[in-house]
């Protein structure tokens, strides 16, 4: 199991990360989130997994670590608020430039410029 | 008998998931998808009552409740989004 | 009065929740009055806590009641009451400036300006890494906030990039704070260093890795090459007020590795003393060396202002990779000098930059100022004491930041690199001085009035420039018992705790 | 526990477990998305109803008082399901997605689209 | 349609009965202290929201209301086992179809149980209500008899729903 | 008496021209002289015990830390130098009141003047290293100001800049140094190091501080190859130039060779150094002046010629040449200061110093033409004038050394022709601008200046003349008193006379006389000469260096900082990698001794559905809707997992964030495009795709590392003490509102945040709003559909009242605040989604901002409360009470916290999408896209 939820983790973690490093800000939105998830997931883990064992007294026989939890809804909260900003910043972005590169701008490497006067001539 | 029938309806609930993902990956077209992805909701909830079945324990009981409320207001939202582009005009 | 710890992060956060609500809300005048008023009020607090810290030995306040490692608790010590004390005079002044007018260019200046102050109050005296986590946040999204006040298009794309950077930092820190929790079992920064040493061979690996990737996270922040790209123009772009205020930001990045990695992972710590040291030390000098590049690149003054900010926290960095007292005392008082100018250049910019009309602080020819007389008097000690030139404060953090690198073999790096990054700084700022305020065609341009709280603003901020130097004898005085405060391992908070609570 | 109930639990269980999968190998293999409609719509309420049903009664017997807030999950979907399948069949019909050749009165998903009378 | 005037402390008692039921279905009790803070939350939450309503035609046949809902869940679960045949058949012998049902029922909410029961019966999606709301166009899964299917929504379920409602 | 004032008179005279300018030229003139003349004054009172051979010293801490005090002494070098400054100063003074004109501002010229002055008597009296440097420095940026005098002239800019700069690397250099030795002492102080000269000279670092030492004099004293700037900072006022560029601060550069003298000189290094640089900077300035047309630029590389030769004597290593050099400092510095006034009055007068067109000026002021020549004539070293006695003294120093072995004879013929030069200068001054026929198209006919403005250079002509007459009755006491300063022992034995017989030196006189008039005699071929080389224009070129440095520093930033945030996170990335991925090879062995859980079925399912829908929001992410679905999977199986691994708290709020995010982003994908085009190259792509990956690959195994390594952690404590002290059985809940509370209360702060941010993001947007969909197609006519609305309005009560359920519940089961307050902020949306806002508008009439503040301030004052008890803040207090037929139940401030936290919810998400959805229901702005 433990090894699974690694293995998710990475993934999600690789996903998030592809995602950031892209030119769009929605796509980097989404990339953001996904690697919040990875995050998130990652934070629980450092209470280890348990089955069948949460943290509320009387529930069950052991108890699962419940200061990573409580950190992880913390972390939950704030990605959310982060995530409205940087969502409306995007549009606001947008808004401002007429686009929605990150960078407010379009920039297209050589070999592209390169196809695009072709296409034009 | 009774973790017979867990494994049982296990199998089955993730088989339905793993269909539902197939149909989501396939589409077509956004309303299958949109429709995929709010079957799979609803058999997340299956997932989670049979869960709470399996381990005896009420905690999960909230979690079912609110994809069943969640997923509709999802999904609401992902066909309004398709339909007007504006989700609160 | 044993509430005193909390009060710098209270007040603020009361004043700026205060401000959304009636009466104060939906007036400009009202939030200007109470906001000046609240600041005041906040230095004397910070002014009364430093003094009881420095007096009474380190405060601590147990939120809560639930004693560390369990609960929070917030530890007013020397360093992190100096830091506060910092802020608030800092905060004041970039207040004071945009009561003159640009706190109206958008909504809730005010309770953002006070949230920020209180997520910066916050970080420095935590004693909780999870905790430092959240009011990095507090601070961080104060400062989106503030950076898009004003609006325009530089603004939203510097926004844009800060944002997203910093939501990417944002995510390693909880990567780091994962690993540090799941070695350490703890999240108070006095326990970990405890434990340290107690770790397995396993977790040693782990928690390096966390300690590592903190020194991401907190050079992101401190702007420490190669994470240092979002600042010029971030700063550049910000409002004068906000860019001030941005001063202290970086200082917070410093701060944190300043108190993280010298109490958990310091000289003591073992197999994980001083992880991150070979990092920091060419991390710092390419910084420094960055820093000046930029600075004799930049075209206009907001953007030397910010490349001198690099260049400060590369400063900086090498105090901190010196990790010695002497250097983290030298450190301390380069923070207070360096903040507070800083953040006096900024408004100086502006200053200039609304007298010139089209050319604004380009260096460029234009029309002469107005008021080139008084804004040339600010600019001018501003400049000597950013290039480090007696008799302003800048000679002393750099002549203490030499003196204690000396025997190191670092040495032959350091001080080369320091003296030369300044002679760079003299370069650039004498070019940007004699053309701003000299290199004039035509007439002189409109009356642009200057507001008088706005020069007032500026001079609380370069105040502190002669004066450092003039008390740099009990200054020095008081870096010194912080820095030994600091590097001091016996100490640990669970002295000061009652008998009782252990 | 008594064989009478685990027995009427796992029946209600593996009946919900069938009605479920159902539905989504409806939603998977049906020709066209209206037909695909039907599918997850119906089955799933079935098959959640089953599934709540024994969950009930399972918990009833194991708590020894009558537990009941399972209904409340049956009452949300019962009601909000309807509502998801119009959404998503007027979503079909303004996107024009392709209909099944032999449907008859395709035309009318036209005038439907137009919310106009037939 | 009569709207009278309601006491203002209850502005929607059918609300505050099924909030009430629902509270104590939530906690899984009849403990006296829920009782009192399910009838608390049963007048409030009514009397916040009652803004967020549009006045409806009222229920008024209690016994109706049951018989229609048994009937409903019962065709439910037919319809299920239908559809379970249907679906796990060859998909090559169905013929879908849209047809359009018309309605005598005026009021939205009538029309939307109704709308609800069609989508929540054997095989038949209630797509789109015209915009005069006098048409409801429904897609079947497997259409054997259209009249007589537009015969049995009407009288199955629109007629003792104009009962229920009164209109 | 305290010797403090001699320095702090002059430093509060820089105030007082700024307040006495308005009073008239005559008032200003004279305030301004008070304060320096009374610590010239206060000098000459020290004088006498000066003579009899003392040393005044006065110290008060100030920096210890930085080994700074201030600290000052008094001995024959400063005294000799206290009078040069404050003497020449007072007469400068009193020059500049007739020299500048109505329009130049005279309060602030005085003011940087007296600024130097007081610099750089701090300069010769600082007893302690850095306290010297400090006024080292601040000789630099007054002397930059007073070049830049007259900053409308882009000379006056370059020239103060380029000299700031020289002299301000020199300053560096010079701190380095200062430092070093500090270092090597252990001491600052002046007289410690002093004394420590064989400890100093003999360690390791020695070399390398001298040189550092040395950089800083000769840039300020404007030696080969810094003496470019000297000439260019002629662009100053005259009175600038006879002050600083000849008496005084070009001569800081000898102090300090002067004052390290006994612990610096002595060693072959100095001996090269030193005398070399004197030697060539002498020939070049010498040689250099006879071109010059400018009568400031001739001036000014007599003086570089001039600093040389002190230079060159200083660098003998004898300690009679080292004497000499003191009185030649003396006697250049009144030549020289006259010379300057004289050229200043001529400028003055005739509107021109083009010794081109200065011809004649003889018949137009003789007076000021005697003082001139007599001065000139001091320069050139014709006898009965100063400058005779100190180059006398030079020559015979020459001879005098055998350092260059069998070479050593060149260093005294080339100090002779660097001597006839200096004559055949001092001719061309003379002859070329009072005789030599007529003058020249002059803006102004010349005549004699006002009385009081020649009066300077006739106290200092005279001086020339007095001590070239009498040397031993006139300064013989001083040079003594001085040298002894300097050498630190018993003064060698030398004579002030005038007459030594006919000797070398003054057979190398009379050569340098000869020599000096046979070059002037033969000027125009050497004219012609010269002229065939370009000049090189040290400002051309010195700019051009910065401006290539400008320009490289440009490109550098350019380079690196190109405005791409893609780049700038790929970088944070890879450090990341790099921070994260090192310490893993310290990392024996993945695998830890924690026990596994064994795989199910079920887990592995989720699993999938996992990865390939993360994979799928990758692969498409150029389809946005489709991204934004596969999104919602991910988050769906998230909070799945979270249910799984016993965390249903996590589960529940993961879940009602995830749908708000999700409609958060489709209300802002309708503002954003629906698709974009490939834009990444593939390159690009797979180095992304590698950094991630490998980053996903470090995480994870990090990840599996923790997992299977046991913890002990701190969480036994909440646990044990969730009931009892925080009166909640969800520990998870407790530990938020309790344990942990101040970390909750600074999340809802940014979530609070969060919003006032986005309202004012939303405040000022202009936004697009699409007319149709990416397909081309119209959007649907039917707005509210009348089933959802119906739907949604009746299922308001219902979410509300499970809120309510959540919330209350939450202490001692999972839910809480948090997700109350987001289900019914979903609810509320819901019906924002279902009819509009149009509708909603006169419905709800909460100002949300007041709900965030209001929840905020619940919150902290629940904190606040805990006050009253005198317990810490969010000391959590609970109690259960027992009300007959209710039953037992409990009241604690946690709830009281957590209702804080649940409008702070509510009102920061309504805040955010209610306001988010209002934008379009203003006026739509079409707006063609241009991506
Ligand atoms: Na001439
Ligand atoms: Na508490």
């Amino acid at each position: 199991m433990e090894a699974i939820y690694a293995f998710c983790v990475g993934i999600l973690t690789t996903c998030g990360f592809f995602l950031v490093l892209r030119g769009r800000t929605f796509t980097v939105v989404i990339g953001l989130t996904l690697l919040s998830y990875a995050v998130n997931l990652f934070l629980f883990a450092s209470g280890r997994l348990k089955l069948d064992s949460a943290a509320v007294l009387g529930q069950s026989a052991e108890y699962s670590d419940p200061l990573p939890q409580a950190l992880v809804l913390t972390a939950i909260v704030i990605g959310f608020a982060m995530t409205a900003f940087v969502v409306i910043l995007a549009m606001r972005s947008r808004a401002d430039q007429g686009n929605d590169h990150v960078d407010g701008q379009i920039r297209l490497p050589l070999n592209q410029t390169h196809i695009s006067d072709k296409r034009n001539g | 008998m009774l973790s017979t029938a867990i494994l049982i309806v296990s199998v089955l609930v993730c088989v339905s998931l793993a269909l539902n993902l197939w149909r989501l990956l396939k589409g077509p077209s956004r309303p299958d998808r949109i429709l995929a992805l709010d079957t799979m909701y609803i058999n997340s909830i299956a997932l989670i009552i049979l869960f709470g079945i399996s381990s005896s324990t009420s905690l999960y009981f909230e979690a079912a409740l609110l994809i069943a409320m969640l997923g509709f207001v999802s999904t609401a939202a992902m066909c309004k989004y398709i339909l007007r582009g504006d989700l609160i005009e | 009065m044993q509430h005193l710890p909390i009060l710098p992060i209270l007040i603020p956060m009361l004043a700026a929740v205060l401000m959304l609500l009636p009466p104060l809300s939906n007036s400009i005048s009202r939030h200007r009055i109470f906001a000046v008023l609240v600041m005041i009020v906040l230095i004397i607090a910070s002014t009364w806590l430093l003094l009881t810290s420095h007096q009474q030995g380190t405060q601590l306040y147990i939120l809560g009641g639930w004693e560390p490692p369990f609960g929070i608790a917030l530890v007013a010590d020397r360093l992190s009451t100096m830091m506060v004390l910092l802020t608030s005079v800092l905060g004041l002044a970039a207040q004071l400036y945009a009561c003159a007018g640009d706190d109206n260019d958008g909504m809730y200046f005010h309770p953002l300006f006070m949230f920020q102050i209180m997520g910066v109050n916050g970080a420095f005296l935590t004693g909780d890494i999870f905790n430092l986590f959240v009011f990095f946040e507090v601070l961080l999204i104060a400062s989106y906030a503030l950076l898009i006040h004003g609006g325009g298009k530089q603004k939203t794309k510097a926004t844009v990039h800060y944002v997203i950077l910093n939501l990417v930092g944002s995510s390693i820190f909880l990567f780091a704070l994962g690993i540090l929790y799941g070695t350490f079992g703890s999240l108070n920064i006095e326990d970990m260093a405890n434990k340290v040493t107690l770790l397995g061979e396993q977790e040693q690996a782990l928690a390096k890795a966390g300690g590592l990737l903190l020194l991401v996270v907190f050079g992101l922040k401190a702007a420490l090459l190669p994470l240092h790209f979002w600042l010029p123009n971030t700063y550049a772009a910000a409002s004068a007020p906000v860019a001030a205020l941005f001063a202290i930001m970086t200082k917070v990045g410093v701060y944190s590795i300043l108190r993280v990695h010298t109490t958990i992972f310091g000289e003591d710590a073992g197999a994980l003393a001083s992880i991150i040291i070979p990092w920091l030390w060419p991390l710092a000098l390419i910084t420094l060396i960055m820093g000046a590049i930029g600075v004799l690149a930049s075209p206009s003054l907001r953007l030397t202002a910010a490349n001198l900010v690099i260049v400060s926290v590369g400063t900086l960095m090498l105090a901190t990779a010196m990790q010695r007292e002497a250097a983290t005392s030298a450190a301390l008082y380069y923070i207070i000098h360096s903040t507070l100018i800083t953040g006096a250049l900024f408004l100086i910019a502006d200053l200039i930059s609304k007298q010139r009309g089209k050319a604004e602080d380009r260096y460029v020819s234009a029309r002469k100022m107005h008021h080139g007389k008084v804004i040339g008097i600010t600019f001018f000690i501003a400049a000597l004491t950013v290039v480090g030139m007696p008799p302003f404060s800048g000679f002393v953090g750099k002549i203490l930041i030499l003196q204690a690198a000396r025997g190191m073999s670092e040495m032959v790096w350091v001080w080369p690199v320091l003296l030369i990054a300044g002679l760079a700084c003299l370069i650039a700022i004498s070019r940007a001085g004699t053309t701003l305020f000299w290199r004039s065609s035509g007439k002189s341009s409109n009356d642009v009035p200057i507001s008088r709280l706005k020069l007032i603003a500026v001079a609380l901020l370069l105040s502190a420039s002669p004066l450092l130097v003039m008390f740099g004898g009990p200054i020095t005085d008081f870096t010194n018992l912080a820095a030994a405060q600091l590097h001091d391992e016996g100490q640990s908070v669970y002295a000061m705790l009652p008998e009782g609570d252990k | 526990m008594e064989f009478w109930i685990e027995l009427v639990v796992s029946v209600f269980l593996v009946a919900g477990g069938i009605f479920v999968l159902i539905g989504s190998i409806g939603l998977a293999k049906l020709p066209d998305f209206y037909t695909r409609l039907h599918g997850p719509t119906k089955a799933t309420t079935l098959g959640m109803g089953c599934l709540l049903i024994a969950s009930m009664i399972l918990a009833t017997y194991q708590q020894g008082y009558l537990s009941v807030h399972e209904l409340l999950i049956t009452l949300f979907l019962l009601i909000t399901a309807p509502v998801t399948a119009h959404m998503l069949a007027k979503t079909a019909m303004h996107h024009e997605l392709e209909i099944l050749d032999r449907t008859s009165g395709k035309e009318l998903s036209k005038r439907a689209r137009e919310r106009m009378n037939p | 349609m009569k709207t009278k005037p309601r006491f203002r402390l209850l502005p929607m008692p059918l609300h505050s009965l099924i909030l009430f039921v629902v509270w104590l279905l939530l906690n899984n009790t009849v403990a006296p202290g829920h009782i009192v803070l399910g009838g608390f939350l049963a007048l409030t939450i009514p009397l916040l929201t009652s803004g967020m309503q549009n006045t409806q035609p009222g229920f008024r046949k209690p016994l109706a209301t049951l018989r229609y809902v048994l009937m409903v869940i019962g065709d439910i679960i037919v319809a299920n086992f239908e559809v379970a045949m249907l679906v796990l058949g060859s998909s090559k012998k169905l013929s879908p179809a849209f047809i359009a049902v018309p309605l005598n029922i005026e009021h939205e909410l009538p029309i939307t149980i109704l709308a609800s029961t069609v989508s929540l019966t054997p095989g038949t999606v209630s797509a789109e209500i015209s915009a005069d709301k006098k048409w409801l166009y429904v897609h079947v899964l497997n259409l054997t008899d259209k009249d007589e299917l537009i015969a049995s929504i009407k009288q199955r379920y629109e007629q003792p729903l104009m009962e229920i409602f009164e209109c | 008496m305290n010797l403090l004032w001699v320095v702090l008179l002059p430093l509060i005279g820089t105030l007082v021209p700024l307040f006495t300018e308005r009073f008239g030229r005559n008032i200003c003139t004279l305030s301004v002289a008070i304060l320096p003349a009374w610590s010239l004054i206060l000098v000459l009172m020290f004088a006498g015990d000066i003579f009899d051979g003392q040393e005044i010293r006065q110290s008060i801490a100030w920096i210890p830390a930085m080994g700074l005090d201030l600290s000052f002494r008094l001995d024959g070098l400063s005294l000799l130098f206290l009078l040069l400054i404050l003497g020449i100063g007072l007469l400068v003074i009193l020059y500049a009141r007739y020299y500048l004109s109505a329009k130049d501002s005279m309060g602030q010229f005085y003011a940087y003047l007296i600024l130097f002055m007081s610099a750089m008597v701090g300069i010769v009296t600082s007893n302690n290293l850095i306290q010297l440097w400090i006024f080292w420095e601040l000789t630099s940026i007054s002397s930059f100001l007073l070049i830049s005098f007259w900053s409308h002239k882009s000379e006056a800019r370059k020239g103060a800049r380029m000299a700031l700069t020289v002299t301000g690397a020199g300053g560096l250099a010079l701190l380095a140094g200062l430092l070093l030795i500090g270092n090597i002492v252990g001491s600052f102080d002046l007289d410690t190091v002093l004394s420590s000269g064989d400890l100093i000279r003999s360690h390791a670092t020695y070399p390398i501080a001298l040189t550092l030492v040395l950089l800083g004099a000769f840039t300020k004293s404007a030696q080969f190859p810094f003496h470019f700037w000297l000439p260019h900072a002629m662009a100053a006022p005259t009175p600038v130039s006879a002050y600083l560029h000849s008496a005084t601060m070009v001569k800081a550069g000898i102090f300090l060779m002067a004052r390290f003298y006994p612990v610096l000189a002595g060693t072959d290094l100095w001996f090269i150094i030193v005398s070399l640089t004197g030697l060539i900077t002498l020939l070049i300035g010498a040689y250099v002046a006879l071109f010059k047309h400018d009568l400031k630029g001739l001036l000014a590389y007599s003086t570089i010629s001039h600093l040389g030769l002190i230079t060159l004597l200083l660098g003998l290593n004898s300690e009679l040449a080292a004497v000499a050099a003191i009185f030649h400092i003396i006697n250049h510095a009144t030549f020289k200061a006259s010379l300057f006034m004289a050229a200043g009055i001529i400028d003055h007068e005739s509107g021109s110093r083009d010794m081109r067109k200065l011809n004649g000026l003889w018949k137009y002021m003789p007076y000021t033409a005697t003082l001139a020549m007599v001065a000139a004539l001091s320069m050139a070293g014709v006898p009965l004038l100063n400058g005779f006695l100190s180059k006398e003294m030079f020559f015979s120093e020459t001879l005098n050394q055998s350092t260059l072995g069998s070479l050593s004879w060149l260093i005294p013929m080339l100090a002779t022709v660097g001597a006839a030069f200096s004559v055949a200068y001092s001719l061309r001054f003379i002859h070329d601008v009072f005789f030599n026929g007529e003058p020249i198209d002059l803006p102004k006919t010349p005549k004699e200046p006002p009385r009081y403005m020649k009066v300077p250079v006739e106290i200092l002509v005279t001086l020339c003349l007095v001590v070239g007459i009498f040397p031993a009755y006139v300064v013989g006491d001083l040079l003594n008193v001085a040298s002894l300063a300097v050498l630190k022992h018993e003064v060698p034995i030398y004579s002030l006379a005038i007459w030594h017989g006919f000797n070398i030196p003054l057979f190398m006189s009379f050569m340098a006389m000869v020599g000096g008039a046979t070059i002037y005699y033969n000027r125009r071929h050497l004219f012609e000469f010269q002229s065939h080389f370009d000049e090189p224009d040290a400002k051309q070129i010195f700019e051009g260096v910065i401006q290539s440095i400008v320009r490289g520093s440009q490109k550098v930033i350019d380079t690196l900082e190109n405005g791409s945030l893609q780049r700038y996170i790929f970088l944070l990335l890879l450090f990341t990698l790099v921070m994260g991925a090192l310490p893993l090879l310290d990392l024996t062995q993945n695998t830890g001794s924690r026990a596994q859980i064994p795989l199910d079925g079920v887990t592995l399912t989720g699993a999938l559905l996992l990865i390939l829908s993360a994979i799928a929001t990758v692969i498409w992410y150029r389809r946005r809707f489709l991204a934004l679905i596969f999104l919602s999977v991910v988050g769906l199986i998230v909070s799945l997992a979270f249910a799984q691994f016993s965390a249903p708290d996590l589960a529940l709020t993961q879940l009602s964030v995830e749908i708000v995010t999700i409609i958060l982003l489709l209300l802002a994908l309708f503002f954003l495009p629906q698709n974009a085009h490939k834009e990444s190259t593939n390159r690009r792509l797979s180095g992304d795709l590698l950094v991630s990956g490998l980053l996903g690959c470090v995480i994870g195994t990090i990840c599996f590392a923790m997992l299977t390594t046991p913890l002990n952690t701190i969480s036994d404590f909440f646990i044990a003490n969730s009931k009892t002290g925080g009166g909640g059985t969800n520990v998870v809940n407790v530990i938020l509102v309790d344990f942990r509370g101040f970390d909750t209360l600074g999340e809802i702060t940014v979530l609070g945040i969060a919003a006032l941010g986005v309202f004012k993001l939303i405040a000022k947007m202009r936004i697009f709003m699409p007319t149709r969909d990416d397909k081309g197609r119209a959007w649907s006519n039917d707005p509210h559909p009348m089933m959802l609305e119906m739907v949604s309005q009746s299922l308001l009560p219902l979410a509300l009242l499970v809120s309510v359920y959540i919330f209350l519940r939450g202490h001692n089961v999972p839910g809480g605040g948090f997700i109350a307050g987001l289900i019914t902020s979903v609810a509320i949306i819901q019906q924002y989604i279902a009819h509009g806002v149009m509708w909603i508008k006169p419905r709800i009439n909460i100002d949300y901002q007041w709900l965030i503040a209001g929840g905020i301030l619940i919150a902290t004052a629940t904190g606040l409360g805990s006050w009253i008890f005198d317990r810490p803040f969010l000391s959590s207090w609970f109690d259960y009470f027992d009300l007959p037929w209710i039953g037992k139940f409990e009241l604690a401030s946690a709830m009281l916290f957590d209702l804080g936290v649940y409008l702070t919810v509510v009102g920061a998400v309504m805040l955010i999408l209610a306001n988010l959805g209002k934008l379009t229901t203003s006026e739509r702005i079409h707006i063609k896209e241009n991506d």
